[in-house]
């Protein structure tokens, strides 16, 4: 048991959970209060969206692909969220289903022409955001009041963006890690022809994931509007980058379908602590968007400590 | 009589010129274990693909169970109809457990606790054909090593769900499991047989085949050339018929040359716990003992100690290596076969600062004749040869480049009998020019080829046999020294 | 009889996408302001589909050595180099040739760091390269602090200068672009890249230095991020520390819709220039109908899709 | 009321921070250092504790949000924030005002009402475009409109506010539009892109720091030089001036004064101190003309912004409406 947890197959796969903790672990230092129920709750409430679109990143990267337009679809269905779900709920949630339709056909043509999906989701990433911008041409729009109820939660205990990404994680993790359909739809990233060979339909794992990306893609923005409670086309440009970062920081790997929706979570949830403990650091305001950088790489250096035991 | 499971007639497939299938015609009764053989690109594989539904022939009759299936036949067909393959190529997925690859091939395995009800359905499987392999259901398989990857897929062929099972294909299982493995395979395929299951064995190592199947088909460029019960064959009227009439009596000589260990100066050396492996200029040294006790540890460990990575002993000489897992470790996929054997020899093709295509067509050329590498054009992809042929490509990688010292890693996998007695042939011309070369092998038989041989067990060397000493009995003794 | 197989054989050329989705948005283009203008979008086009090619071939190699190699640093790097150079010249032609050294310096050493992320502490190069862009562009503004200083005259000239209505940094870097597709398919570095990104474990095991061209690869792309960040400024009248953003994901579209194999292992050069002309030329197009903004991105989107679906990807072998 | 005479509440030991999302030009650049300019001497003359400048590492709404949190749980007393989205900010802006924090937002402001505003008037800042055009081009002509980054609303301001101008003075007719995201060499690029299929054009409307990358884009197209409006960058006033020098070009120049950040400092300085302070202000944006070229010229710094900084008294004038 004891080799077990010290062999590098273990770190590694603690990894995330660690450089999680080190940071936290760094804010604590910094100010005490921050690692209170309330300091997390605000310090951690935005990890939430971040979460949940890391997720849908993680689909898609399960399959072997990468989706470059994440980003712009959960500006979308925030500015949907914000517009359509709250004036005229079943338009709006006609409107969000058509979304993830639209990913499903997505996964569909990338599989039926063997496409880049870096090329095609960058293509769908100026339609997303066209389609925001004519959604709601300025930012604004109020947020469902279920949508605000839920995300203001005030769970016992334990601050909700935790319990949420908790509940994300392991959801996730039974859905595609421990069902027995989970195992075909990594298959088809590990090795596709053994899944045709098999007799698996390789386009219907495609759209199953594409789709689920569309799934968390939309409960991302609808997240995000819960906690802005305004609607913005660009509101998520960035998350595209973060998201694929996040994946990998949870020791998910590019090809192969190798991935892990509890490491995607804590890598996730770094990336949204990391500006947090940079804003406890005093630091000179022209080095601050470097710090970020820094202390991303301090955290990714603990990788070598574990790598060097490998070899 | 019983309908035949599969009848076959006339089935063509031509990719662009090559014709891999002429019209074959094939039956396999139930119950039966048909041997399949022939030489590198005879079509054996293309065949089998043909029978597995993942190939859609150009024409032909496929019968199954008596029914002729051909335009709706495919993998979902082959399955109904309880066909299921062990591909050349292995079908795993690396990411998963052995357990969650068992799953692959049985839908109906869903539900609650269905990962413990595979894991146990895997394990028992492969404790049923091989015991004592040492596989844990929980394994991922990206991290087991080649042969036991094999040993999980042609477990897996034989788990039954509720899917009926009526023929199993094993496309060369034998091919990277050491001798023990390959004859707890064998008997096992005996035993099914015997219960009214069907096989189809694809093998390159005759003796198989010959032992363990009822009837052979023989194939040649596309053809089946004959087909006779296996009684009917013996190896050489076997070799006769797949075209070849080369047969193997050298072994005097090499007696000979034993004499001059010692004579020329040592290129390799490395410690291995209290033994030491220690090969002279111009000497093939075996590496023998069962697959996966730190033979190919040990020729990693030379050649990355020759390119200054870290230092495991002494290596005096440029050094190249020959894999055997040729998907990971050999082949470029999207390269040529001609560029495929040419980077090796990168260096010595450039001219004014610019690789020279003439010299690498050149390099191509040369090697295709050398090593009869069956194709029509040296510039096609290299995954349109077949599996033996690119395993003749990479041996023309290391051979033609500059390198003093070539590692071979069970490098024979998959090759045909008669191109294997020529590349024998070429390797001790080579060494007698002056290559040394280090041959980690799984068949007894290539032992024989060599000068020297250490036997290998948990990852140390554990005997050390000059060419006369070496017998199966004290390889296999020394293998198993701790059980025995 | 004849025409046919090059036909095919062009249809078969990975690239040949990207020139003919260039060729039919410049004819829409055209149609709709009635052949006016024509040659003059293609020189504005030419001018700057330069930059993107310069980074664009920086950047396919990086892709070309396999899958999760990007380098994600090459806008600050940009932003870094022009805005070093601009102020050590000040402006003045007699600097020209250091900031020149000094402004490849600057991709050196980006390069260079951004090797050692990845090799020395083993961090993934898309976190790894996103990392350091952030201290890079850190350091563009404390040195820099966001202002724009004046090229000097002879740098602005020659990256303005055209012959005939074709810019001479187009034709120089053309030039340039026919070089490194040599180095790509000639040389021991360009088959070592493409080796490595088939299969990087293989690619050692035949002899190939992996680190050391992994190494080269980052601080090639790195110092043509740097040249392009030079020119850029001489070109635009000065650095600014944003001038390198659109090349983030620019640089990366123009080698995949050029044809280069994001998996790696395959690459090409001359669908970098197609791409780079028809993303310039695509923006244009909308621009001239005076589409909506809404609109115009949606259409954007939707004609890069159907080029590549057109295209079709790689045919699976075997 | 009794604040006029009452003691005001002593300040010097508050805490301000400011809430910044992007630094990436030299607009912000300039807003940053008029800032550290500024608080520094206040804090040196003990009139508040500190005054540290935030910036995130991304221009990003949700990040930006998360700064706003991070600067509750280090308990400033007030946040002086440039948002980057008017709406999407408020569930942080509010719980900010929860928490007691005074929030001041100025040029990027945030509707949620417990904040205070220092709004400029974007609309004014393109209508006031082509009212100087009418004057300057009585014949009118055809425009290319510059924008900024769509789906922002300083963009959609603008834009409404030279449309507007434009239906007033029907002598102009926009023909052609294109997106330079406020980054010259975008807009440069973009222009270039456009003008070989566009008619003459007479005038170039701009949303600032646009005017000399088009100016560079009709030099490099041979064309004639059209009347740009600038966006008081030291390259596009250096570029006017010469212009003027050469062959009497005139234009104007408009935009915000990045010193801004500086006024709403004193705002919230203000309330801090428990002056009654409007939520709603409007500052003034920073226009040049034909005489004052030079003069602003001269003050601004090589390769900045021209720029006007705030003091007490300036930012009391504002407050008290003037
Ligand atoms: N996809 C393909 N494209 C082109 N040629 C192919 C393709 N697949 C097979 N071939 C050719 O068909 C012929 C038969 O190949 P096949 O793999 O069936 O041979 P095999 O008998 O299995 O040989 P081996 O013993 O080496 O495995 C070979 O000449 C091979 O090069
Ligand atoms: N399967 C593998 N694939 C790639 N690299 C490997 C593999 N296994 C080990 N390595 C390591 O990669 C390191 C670099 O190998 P390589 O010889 O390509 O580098 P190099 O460019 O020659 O640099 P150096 O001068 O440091 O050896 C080796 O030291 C080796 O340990
Ligand atoms: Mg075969
Ligand atoms: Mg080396």
């Amino acid at each position: 048991m004891i080799a077990y947890l010290t062999s590098p197959k273990a770190l590694r796969a603690a990894l995330p959970a660690v450089s999680f903790g080190i940071i936290l672990l760094i804010i604590w230092f910094y100010s005490p209060f921050a690692v209170s129920y309330m300091g997390l709750n605000l310090m951690l409430q935005y990890a939430v969206p971040i979460t949940l679109a890391t997720i849908a990143q993680m689909f898609i990267i399960t399959v072997n692909d990468l989706d470059l337009s994440i980003g712009s679809f959960v500006g979308l269905t925030a500015c949907i969220g914000a517009t359509l779900l709250a004036d005229t709920p079943i338009l709006g949630i006609l409107a969000l289903a058509a979304c993830v339709a639209a990913y499903v056909a997505v996964g569909a043509l990338i599989h039926w022409r063997n496409l880049p999906s870096i090329v095609v989701t960058l293509g769908m990433s100026f339609v997303w955001l066209g389609i925001a911008v004519l959604v709601l041409p300025t930012p604004g729009g109020t947020a469902p009041g279920w949508v605000k109820a839920i995300m203001g939660l005030k769970t016992p205990f334990v601050p909700f963006p935790i319990v949420a990404a908790a509940v994300i994680g392991i959801v996730v993790h039974f859905a595609l890690m421990r069902s027995s359909y989970g195992v075909v739809l990594r298959g088809a990233g590990g090795n596709p022809k053994a899944i045709g060979r098999a007799g698996w339909s390789l386009l219907k794992t495609k759209m199953v994931m594409f789709g689920a990306a569309g799934f968390f893609g939309v409960l991302s923005g609808l997240a995000l509007i819960g906690l802005t409670s305004a609607g913005d086309a660009h509101i998520a440009d960035r998350y595209t980058l973060f998201t694929i970062a996040g994946v990998i920081l949870g020791g998910g790997e590019f090809v192969g379908g190798r991935v892990s929706p509890i490491g995607a979570v804590l890598g996730a949830l770094t990336l949204a602590l990391t500006p947090q403990l940079m804003g406890f650091m005093k630091i000179p305001t022209d080095w601050q968007i470097g710090a970020l950088g820094g202390i991303l790489i301090i955290v990714l250096a603990l990788r070598v400590l574990i790598n060097r035991r490998e070899a | 009589m019983e309908r035949n499971i599969v009848s076959f007639e006339r089935v063509a497939k031509h990719f662009g010129a090559v014709r891999a299938l002429d019209g074959v015609d094939l039956n396999v009764k139930p119950g039966e274990c048909l041997g399949l053989v022939g030489h590198n690109g005879a079509g054996k594989s293309t065949l089998m693909n043909v029978l597995a539904g993942t190939l859609t022939p150009d024409t032909g009759v496929i019968g199954i169970h008596g029914k002729d299936l051909k335009s709706s036949y495919g993998v979902p067909k082959a399955n109904e109809n309880g066909i299921r393959c062990v591909f050349q190529e292995l079908s795993l997925c690396p990411n998963l457990t052995v357990a969650e690859n068992a799953r692959i091939f049985h839908p109906s395995l869903s539900g609650w606790g269905w990962k413990t009800k595979t894991g146990a359905m895997i394990t028992e499987k492969l404790d049923e054909i091989f015991p004592g392999h040492g596989i844990s259901s929980g394994d991922v398989v990206g991290d087991l090593k080649i042969g036991k990857r094999q040993m999980v897929e042609i477990a897996r062929a034989f788990t039954l769900t509720d899917t009926p099972l009526h023929l199993v294909i094993l496309d060369e299982p034998t091919s990277s499991l050491d001798a023990i493995t390959a004859r707890q395979l064998l008997e096992f395929v005996r035993k099914v047989v015997g219960d009214g299951l069907s096989c189809i064995l694809i093998s390159h190592v005759l003796g198989e085949v010959l032992e363990y199947s009822d009837r052979i088909v023989v194939m040649k460029d596309g053809l089946v050339v004959s087909e006779r019960p296996a009684g009917d064959f013996d190896r050489n009227s076997l070799v006769a018929e797949m075209g070849n009439v080369i047969e193997m009596d050298e072994i005097s000589e090499h007696q000979e040359r034993e004499k001059l260990r010692g004579t020329t100066a040592v290129v390799v050396e490395v410690a291995s716990g209290t033994q030491k492996l220690q090969a002279h200029q111009g000497e093939i040294i075996g590496l023998a003992g069962l697959a996966g006790h730190g033979q190919t540890g040990m020729l990693l460990g030379i050649y990355e100690t020759a390119f200054g990575g870290k230092a495991t002993g002494n290596v005096n000489g440029p050094v190249a290596l020959v894999a055997g897992d040729r998907q990971t470790d050999g082949i470029f996929h999207l390269w040529s076969i001609a560029e495929n054997i040419g980077v090796g020899s990168l260096s010595r093709m450039v001219r004014r600062g610019l690789i020279d295509p003439v010299a690498e067509a050149a390099i191509g050329e040369t090697w295709q004749q050398r090593i009869k590498i069956k194709t029509p054009d040296m510039n096609n992809n290299i995954l349109s040869l077949s599996g033996g042929n690119q395993q003749k490509a990479l041996f023309a990688r290391a051979l033609a480049s500059d390198a003093e010292i070539i590692l071979m890693d069970d490098p024979m996998r998959g090759v045909d009998v008669g191109t294997k007695l020529e590349v024998y042939d070429l390797i001790r011309d080579e060494a007698e020019k002056g290559r040394t070369f280090l041959w980690y092998t799984t068949e007894m038989d290539e032992l024989y080829n060599c000068d020297h041989t250490y036997v290998f067990r948990d990852g140390l060397i554990v005997a050390d046999l000059s060419r006369e000493e070496l017998t199966e009995e004290k390889i296999l003794h020394s293998s198993f020294k701790e059980t025995a | 009889m004849n025409s046919l197989p090059i036909f095919k054989r062009l249809v078969e050329k990975p690239w040949i996408w990207s020139y003919v989705g260039m060729i039919v948005v410049w004819l829409a283009t055209i149609s709709y302001t009635g052949g006016k203008g024509g040659a003059d979008v293609l020189t504005a086009a030419l001018s700057f589909a330069t930059f993107t090619v310069i980074v664009g071939i920086g950047q396919m190699f990086v892709i070309t050595t396999g899958p999760g190699n990007v380098d994600l640093s090459i806008p600050a790097t940009i932003s870094f180099s022009g805005a070093v150079a601009m102020k050590i010249m000040d402006g003045s032609n007699s600097m020209l040739l250091i900031g020149l050294i000094v402004s490849l310096g600057c991709g050196l050493v980006v390069g260079v760091f951004n090797y050692m992320l990845i090799r020395v502490l083993r961090i993934p190069p898309i976190i790894a390269t996103l990392s350091s862009s952030f201290l890079v562009l850190s350091t563009a503004i404390a040195y820099g602090r966001g202002l724009k200083i004046k090229p000097p005259g002879l740098l602005a000239e020659f990256a303005t200068a055209q012959i005939y209505g074709v810019p001479i940094l187009a034709i120089v870097v053309a030039g340039f672009a026919v070089v490194m597709g040599v180095v790509l398919n000639r040389t021991i570095y360009g088959r070592s890249v493409l080796a490595i990104g088939q299969n990087m474990r293989a690619a050692w095991l035949a002899g190939i230095k992996v680190e050391k061209i992994r190494f080269a690869t980052y601080v090639l792309s790195a110092v043509l991020a740097a040249l392009c960040g030079f020119v850029l400024a001489g070109f635009s009248g000065g650095a600014s520390l944003n001038m390198g953003e659109e090349y983030l994901l620019g640089s990366i579209a123009v080698v995949v819709i050029g044809g280069t194999s994001v998996a790696g292992g395959k690459a090409n050069v001359p669908g970098i220039w197609g791409a780079a002309m028809f993303m310039f030329l695509l923006v244009t197009m909308l621009n001239t109908f005076g589409a909506s903004a809404g609109v115009r991105l949606i259409l954007t989107g939707l004609i890069i899709v159907t080029v590549i679906t057109i295209a079709g990807g790689d045919k699976p072998q075997r | 009321t009794l604040i006029a005479t009452s003691v005001q509440a002593d300040t010097s030991d508050k805490r301000i921070a400011l809430s910044n999302n992007y630094a990436g030009n030299s607009w912000r650049q300039a807003m940053l250092q008029s800032w550290d300019k500024v608080t520094g001497a206040a804090v040196a003359d003990g009139i508040v504790a500190e005054a540290p400048a935030f910036t995130t590492a991304e221009n990003q709404v949700t990040e930006q949000a998360a700064q706003i949190q991070n600067l509750i749980l280090q308990g400033y007393d007030a946040i002086v924030i440039n948002a980057a989205s008017p709406d999407a900010l408020n569930g942080a802006v509010k719980q900010a005002c929860d928490a007691g924090i005074v929030v001041v937002s100025f040029d990027g402001i945030v509707t949620e009402p417990c904040a205070y505003r220092i709004a400029v008037d974007f609309a004014g800042m393109g209508a006031v475009q082509i009212d100087y055009l009418a004057e300057h081009l009585p014949g009118g002509g055809n425009l290319l409109e510059i924008r900024g980054l769509a789906g922002v609303f300083v963009d959609d301001e603008i834009s409404a506010g030279i449309h507007s101008g434009v239906a007033k003075h029907n002598q102009f007719n926009i023909v052609g539009s294109v997106h330079g995201n406020w980054a010259q060499d975008v807009a440069q690029k973009a222009v270039a892109g456009i003008l070989p299929s566009l008619p003459e054009i007479a005038a170039v409307v701009t949303q600032g720091g646009d005017g000399y990358g088009a100016a560079q884009a009709f030099a490099a197209a041979g064309r004639p030089t059209p009347l740009i409006i600038m966006g008081n960058r030291h390259d596009e006033l250096t570029w006017w001036k010469e212009q003027k020098d050469a062959n009497g070009y005139e234009t104007m120049s408009v935009s915000i004064a990045p010193g801004v950040s500086t006024l709403a400092f004193w705002v919230a300085q203000m309330v801090l101190d428990g002056a009654d302070v409007p939520h709603d202000m409007i500052v003034p944006f920073l226009s040049i003309s034909q005489d004052t070229l030079e003069e602003s010229l001269a003050n601004t710094q090589a390769g900045g912004v021209a720029n006007v900084e705030y003091s007490l008294e300036d930012a009391k004038a504002v407050v008290a409406g003037k």
